[in-house]
């Protein structure tokens, strides 16, 4: 038969019509839509073997647990590792994206000597000149690393001092550490044995010390309960998060802080409501009622509710010689719920006297916070992994970024007992990154190696007998055969645990009632953050949503 | 198997760190947002609120509230506006299921849902330069223009089920299925589990009287739980019982 | 130029009088910069995404979804008219059929692409069709939507033909005369379509178990909403028309139908409209008294926050509902064109007036013990693709008076006695 | 939608609903088919040009239907409702019988009484071979004068009795002479011959429905009246003011006119 293009025509209209009906077209509408969607970009999610790692967060001093899980080689996720003898399996809200910060556009990736791109060689270069030219000072805001131990090994053959950079948690114990002799990183708080917390603006469930381990002992023992058996009474002039949940909020003015620890000693001794003895405040309690903007009556009634239940633990927001004095009259220092000496015998490696003259140079490290300021007009040597901006360094030099570089990781500031733990570098850093660590050495290669003083830390913990090792179960320290089993364990995330301290190996004498110079209050709930960037989605938690305010200084 | 997945939250515990926004939007890649966003068009699957009393002084008390998708088990409100199947309740978990790939982001489920615990992607889905490798890579982003909500991160229950299958294993073991919300919650607030099973802790939380849940007067059964031994943070179950204490959003 | 001015005048209706073509393109002219502006906007919209929009996550629904219910109700009177004058054989409406298709073809098509703007996945409309969810308002509402708009495009066809230029094409002639045979089937299927999407619409709403404020129990799988914004828009249809035409007369200043088309519209849009004013005040008692008490809600929920107190509520009801009726109704006042189109603008507002409370209203107000009372301002963008929708139809209505018989003027007598 | 997509129930509201949409689908399909199947089948069966002619002749204002028994004064105004076919008119014999009255006041516009006129400005000579020539009428031919493009059929097309049987254009106005009757084209003239088309009609060989004798003349003066009123309209020069004769070439001589409308009333065009 002969087709006729008639026929053609209506043949072909119909296989059209017929392939409507068959899903091929539809699926080919469908897959390009769906490409559409995202044709400005479309995100490539990482292939590879995904494994789970444990270490311990470096951020901050305050050494939480992390379990971090990798793919292709790559942080992909962050969480607390439960039962963590530390953290108590729990981080801060910003760690949960820590992981993100590695690729943070602010992250550094090149030195850089007053905003121009320069080398490695150059740097060095400089700060040897610097090294020979006068002293050095290096700032440390995480001491007790083995990295401090390298720095405190550099100026004690260079002519330099070693600054220690205390966090707020850490000024608060300044003040038992000059009256004790005790180093403040050896002192503590034991939070787990007491009863009443009195806290002097300090934000005990918005980040302070060890985020989880107050908060886990408040939700089990005080949350929405009438009568806690952890009774938190928060003396407060803002209506902060810790204010809001406390068991009794008391509103003081602002930095009336001295003022009510005075005329709280006064009712205690007046009333006889302490054993311990101290001298009495100079401020009388009428002044003091004044300065805080309370009754007479309503402190003497806020000091028989403390004292319903000891032990009784005052607790300030930074450094408060006052507040101190009051926890030795209300026998807290020292004793079990008080504050504590975690470390029985204490190295004294680092001295941190200060320097004689001006400083040549200045040389921080990166754990020290962006808005630290040296006040200095030497050279100054900034190791920073990310750049919070307006920074005054001569030298920004990029360190090395989250579970990127290895170190151990000491006992948190506010911690009752001696800890350490290990974090090993688990992600690669990009080229070109160095710590501060790694620059000294370069500079002057009989610097010791962290890994060694690592190494070295491990066999003094073997050696002394005492603790245990918290890694999948506990294990006595006295049962582990060597050294190297102990350094395996800390390398794959467990975490060491002194002896509880002992009670009476902290003793503060106090001859008058001290005086008082009030600080400013870091006001910014990110202050706790050391890092001068926020992860991209904790817009989650401003920005996003009305949860919290803007943190000043940081940005996403 | 057919459970019952839900949650019970102690407000009580929660002190609004909100560490479960940012653990949530970490395991679900939901991406950060763009300068112009704003709480209302953001994108938090999790969402924490805070709730003042009302009152001043001392007596000024605080409670957060997070609110997620409530996984409604009745005449779930956003399942039947849907006009071409982009929600469905799964039969086996109760989880309320959204399909990014399938939503025409007509919107309609949002206007349905009491709780607005829906939520747009209003723009393209845009991490930093490199940072997409640390996405999570269980679980694909969503495109702009389609409706994201919490599923009760599902992924996390699929590798529960693979790893159970591996072992040879019908049921999950609990302890590998708990999202990440809970996983992050620093006091232990949230309690998830299976409340169709008697003997978990969380259908047992449920049974407290402390326990409330939200609107539970529309009759949608939600399967997220609150607990409180406030009576005001009770209160706030419904606009009619709450309106004696002026409790109001700040 | 006069070539120009010649080959217009070639396809105006022989006989008919028309503006000169420079007044004509000068009328045209602001209208279809206001379109340009609207695509432009639209354009951004469909590039960069909806955050183009001052939409968000609590008003999911804005400006757009409010006007496209509103257009839709007006374009009501498209089939309603189709179904008066076929089914129904009033032919005294007959005057007013193809201008009656072309306001409902307008308001239809300007919907549906605003309603193409306002997914975010535009790409995926064919999935409602493909995966359709039959328990959905949405889902019956596309379906009837899309179909009613092949029938008014249908519909509007043979109008077209009938263009002087475009007749003289003896297949386009035939094939007019032949299509016009069957135009009453279309009309049947229109009513049937319409009847179940303008109901869908209110439906839309009536089944959001979880927004007290637009919950409403009802018979079988339709809420009360189904039936009153059937009621509504088959009320407010004709009103449309009227305000239409009788626009269109004074912008032509030519007297295009009869006044007693008018008085006819008039009154079957006044006893609709007191029919609806009825069963919408029965609705509110019981909604208020038994459906929203039942789920923990009440009156203070929903009129406790200015602007949108109980003076909304009253004004739908009264001003904008009963008021209307008695104007269209009443002899005296129905007699006065004035009164008339008054009434009708009154209905027409009143419409308005309750799908706005519909859509925003019910955003608006909070459901959660936590929640706040929102309030939205639409961004330029939004308000310039909606006016898009209004050039357009503008455009298209001027186009069609000018070229195509929408009325019966300057000719002969029985012309429309086969042809309609 | 299908059962074989993802997501298709064996639901009754899916069967109820599909079903519907469904029907209403195929309703609204059948209907645009139905139409272009009806179309082509008129096309097919040559009824197309007749229709068009019927379609187009009910649209004609009222005062171009007058029956042509009025121009004879043989009834009162009359319009007709056969579209001028007078060959299937039952009321024709009836008129026809009746006594005439002869209306014809010269007016310059000459008609032979031994030609059949068209409504539509034609002429028909039957010749003695049973084949005829059709030209146009005097009327036209001045109104249009000399045509600036003549657009004659090709031989053996085949006429329909009103439909078009040649194209003319003039000042970029399209003309559409309508045929008076079936047939075959033989040969061509044109302007320039008194004659544009030679046909071999169709048998029977019918022609009652032209105008010949005293109608034609009552037909011609009620043209010029009209022509009269529409060329004094506002736009337009007064012409005929004087009811003289009309000039050769009107087209030309009065451009401003509405042409549109003249040449519409004059080729039957609605």
């Amino acid at each position: 038969m002969k087709v006729s293009r008639r026929d053609l025509l209506i043949g072909s209209a119909g296989v059209t019509a017929g392939i409507i009906f068959t899903p091929v077209p539809w699926k080919l509408l469908g897959d390009v839509s769906i490409w559409t969607q995202n044709f400005s970009w479309i995100p490539q999610l990482p292939r590879g073997p995904v494994e789970v790692k444990q270490s311990a967060c470096t951020l901050c001093a305050n050494g939480c647990g992390v379990r971090v899980r990798m793919a292709a080689g790559c942080p992909v996720g962050v969480a607390g590792v439960s039962g963590h003898p530390v953290s108590k399996g729990t981080l801060c809200p910003l760690t949960f994206a820590a992981h993100q910060l590695n690729w943070h556009p602010r992250r550094l990736r090149e030195v850089r000597h007053r905003g121009r791109p320069a080398s490695w060689s150059d740097a060095q270069a400089a700060f040897a000149k610097a090294c020979g030219e006068g002293q050095v000072a290096i700032f440390d805001a995480q001491p007790e690393r083995a990295a401090s131990s390298v720095f405190a090994a550099f100026i004690q053959k260079h002519n330099g001092c070693y600054r220690p950079v205390l966090g707020p948690e850490s000024q608060a114990l300044a003040p038992y550490a000059s009256w004790s002799g005790v180093p403040v990183n050896a002192l503590g708080y034991d939070l787990e044995n007491t009863r009443t917390i009195v806290s002097f603006g300090a934000p005990l469930l918005d980040g302070w010390g060890t985020p989880g381990r107050f908060t886990r002992l408040w939700s089990d023992r005080a949350a929405g309960a009438s009568d806690p058996q952890l009774r938190l009474i928060q003396m407060e002039s803002s209506f902060s998060r810790t204010a809001a949940l406390a068991w009794r909020r008391v509103a003081v003015r602002e930095g009336s802080d001295a003022a009510l620890a005075a005329g709280v000693a006064r009712v205690l001794l007046e009333e006889g409501l302490v054993a311990a003895q101290a001298p009495m405040p100079v401020l009388p309690l009428a002044e003091a009622a004044a300065q805080t903007g309370l009754s007479v009556e309503e402190i003497r009634s806020l000091v028989r509710t403390m004292v319903e239940k000891r032990p009784v633990l005052a607790i300030a927001a930074e450094e408060s010689p006052s507040v101190a004095a009051l926890n030795v009259l209300l026998g807290a220092v020292g004793t079990p719920g008080g504050i504590v000496a975690k470390k029985n015998h204490v190295p004294a490696r680092v001295p941190a006297e200060a320097p004689k003259t001006s400083p040549r140079a200045v040389l921080i490290d990166a754990s020290v916070p962006w808005e630290f300021d040296p006040q200095t007009d030497a050279e100054i040597f900034r190791f920073a992994a990310w750049d919070g901006g307006g920074g005054k360094a001569d030298w920004l030099l990029p360190a090395p970024g989250f579970l990127e570089y290895l170190t151990d990781v000491p006992a948190p500031p506010t911690s009752g007992v001696d800890t350490y733990a290990i974090a090993v570098n688990l992600a690669a850093s990009p080229p070109e990154i160095k710590s501060a660590a790694q620059f000294l050495q370069k500079i002057d290669s009989s610097m010791p190696e962290v890994d060694q003083l690592i190494r070295a830390h491990c066999e003094e913990i073997f050696h002394s007998h005492q603790g245990a090792v918290y890694g999948e179960q506990p294990l006595p320290v006295s049962t582990i055969e060597s050294a190297q089993k102990i350094e395996e364990q800390l390398r794959k995330g467990a975490v060491w645990v002194g002896n509880p301290s002992r009670p009476g190996n902290l003793r503060c004498v106090l001859k008058d009632w001290p005086a008082e110079r009030t600080l400013p209050r870091p006001t910014n709930w990110a202050a706790a953050w050391p890092v001068p960037v926020l992860p991209p989605i904790a817009t989650k938690l401003y920005q996003e949503s009305n949860l919290r305010e803007a943190p000043a200084g940081r940005q996403a | 198997m057919s459970a019952r997945y839900g949650m019970v939250i102690d407000l009580d515990r929660c002190t609004g760190c909100g560490a479960c926004m940012v653990a949530c939007a970490a395991e679900n890649n939901v991406p950060p947002a763009p300068p112009s966003a704003t709480p209302r068009t953001g994108l938090t699957p999790m969402l924490v609120h805070k709730v003042s009393n009302g009152l001043e002084g001392s007596a000024q008390r605080e409670v957060f509230i997070p609110v997620t998708c409530m996984q409604c088990e009745r005449e779930t409100p956003c399942v039947g506006v849907c006009p071409q199947q982009a929600v469905e309740v799964d039969k086996a978990t109760g989880i309320v299921m959204q399909i990014p790939q399938r939503c025409l982001g007509c919107r309609y489920c949002m206007t349905a849902c009491p709780y607005h615990a829906r939520y747009f992607n209003w723009w393209d889905p845009k991490w930093p330069e490199g940072m997409e490798k640390t996405l999570n890579p269980g679980v694909s982003t969503r495109m702009r223009g389609v409706v994201e909500k919490c599923n009760l991160c599902h992924a996390r229950l699929h590798g529960a089920m693979e790893k159970a299958a591996a072992a040879g294993k019908k049921e999950i073991d609990p302890t590998d299925y708990v999202p990440a919300c809970v996983e992050a919650c620093p006091t232990g607030a949230i309690v998830f589990g299976n409340l169709a099973d008697r003997n978990d802790p969380a259908s047992r939380a449920a049974d407290s009287p402390d326990a409330f849940r939200l609107l539970a007067r529309l009759g949608t059964e939600p399967k997220i739980h609150y607990k409180s031994r406030q009576a005001w943070v009770r209160a706030l179950a419904e606009r009619g019982t709450s309106r004696s204490s002026e409790a109001k959003h700040v | 130029m006069s070539d120009l001015l010649l080959i217009d005048r070639r396809w105006i209706a022989r006989g008919a009088a028309r503006s000169s073509t420079l007044r004509f393109a000068l009328w045209l002219a602001p209208w279809i910069f206001l379109l340009l502006l609207g695509i432009y906007a639209a354009g951004l919209c469909l590039y960069y995404g909806l955050n183009q929009t001052n939409m968000d996550n609590r008003f999911a629904f804005g400006m757009w979804i409010f006007l496209d219910l509103a257009i839709i109700a007006m374009g009501a009177g498209a089939f309603f008219t189709g179904f008066l004058v076929y089914i129904l054989k009033q032919k005294d409406l007959k005057p007013v059929l193809n201008s009656a298709v072309v306001v409902g073809l307008t308001c239809y098509s300007g919907a549906v692409a605003v309603l193409m703007v306002d997914v975010g996945q535009p790409l995926r409309a064919w999935f409602t069709f493909w995966y359709p969810n039959t328990h959905s308002m949405l889902t019956e509402v596309t379906f009837c939507i899309s179909c009613y708009l092949l029938v008014l495009i249908l519909e509007y066809i043979p109008v077209v033909l009938r263009n002087r230029q475009l007749r003289k094409v003896p297949s386009f002639l035939v094939f007019e005369h032949q299509f016009h045979k069957l135009v009453p089937v279309l009309a049947g299927v229109g009513t049937f379509l319409s009847f179940f999407h303008q109901g869908s619409l209110g439906g839309l709403y009536g089944v959001l178990r979880g927004r007290p404020f637009a919950y409403r129990a009802g018979f079988a799988i339709w809420p009360s909403t189904f039936f009153l914004f059937l009621l509504s828009a088959i009320a407010v249809g004709p009103s449309f028309l009227m305000l239409v035409t009788a626009t269109a007369e004074k912008v032509t200043g030519r007297q295009l139908v009869q006044p007693g088309v008018y008085r006819k519209l008039g009154f079957i849009s006044g006893v609709l409209l007191a029919v609806y004013v009825a069963a919408k005040a029965v609705d509110t008692l019981v909604w208020l008294n038994i459906t929203s008490p039942s789920v923990g809600f009440g009156p203070r929920d929903f009129y406790s926050y200015w602007p949108l107190s109980s003076t909304f509520l009253f004004a739908a009801i009264v001003p904008l509902g009963l008021l209307p009726a008695i104007l269209l109704i009443a002899p005296v006042t129905a007699r006065k064109r004035g009164w008339l189109l008054c009434g009708a603008t009154l209905a027409c507002c009143g419409v308005l007036l309750n799908r706005f409370v519909f859509t925003i209203q019910t955003l608006a107000l909070p459901t959660l013990a936590f929640d706040e009372f929102l309030s939205y301002i639409p961004s330029w963008q939004e308000v310039a693709t909606f006016g898009a929708v209004i050039a357009y139809g503008v455009i298209v209505y001027s186009l069609s008076y000018r070229y195509l018989p929408l009325f019966e003027e300057g000719k002969g007598a029985g012309q429309h006695v086969s042809l309609g | 939608m299908f059962p074989w997509v993802d997501g298709f129930h064996w639901t009754m509201g899916h069967i109820v609903f599909l079903s519907l949409f469904f029907a209403a689908v195929l309703v609204i399909g059948s209907t645009l088919v139905s139409a272009l199947l009806w179309t082509a089948s008129d096309f097919r069966s040559r009824r197309a040009a007749e229709l068009c002619w019927r379609i187009n002749f009910r649209e004609l204002p009222e005062a171009e239907r007058h029956c042509r028994h009025e121009f004879a004064g043989r009834a009162p105004s009359r319009v007709c409702d056969n579209a001028f076919d007078c060959r299937s008119c039952q009321n024709y014999a009836k008129y026809a019988a009746l006594p005439g009255k002869d209306f014809s006041r010269n007016r310059g516009v000459h008609y032979s009484v031994n030609l059949l006129y068209h409504r539509g400005h034609t002429w028909v000579r039957p010749r003695g071979d049973g084949t005829c020539t059709i030209g146009l009428d005097e009327f036209a031919s001045r109104l249009i004068g000399k045509p600036d493009t003549v657009d004659l059929p090709a031989k053996n097309t085949e006429l329909v009795s009103d439909g078009v049987a040649w194209r003319m254009t003039k000042n970029g106005r399209e003309i559409r002479v309508r045929a008076p009757l079936d047939g075959t084209v033989l040969s061509t003239g044109g302007p320039e011959h008194e004659w544009f088309l030679k046909i071999r009609p169709h048998e029977p060989l019918n022609l009652r429905h032209l105008l010949s004798g005293a109608e034609v003349s009552g037909w011609l003066a009620a043209e010029l009246d009209r022509l009269q009123l529409q060329l004094s309209a506002p736009n337009s020069a007064p012409c005929l003011a004087d009811g003289g004769t009309l000039m050769p070439d009107l087209m030309d001589a009065v451009p401003q006119a509405d042409w549109d409308a003249v040449l519409a009333a004059t080729f039957l065009e609605s």
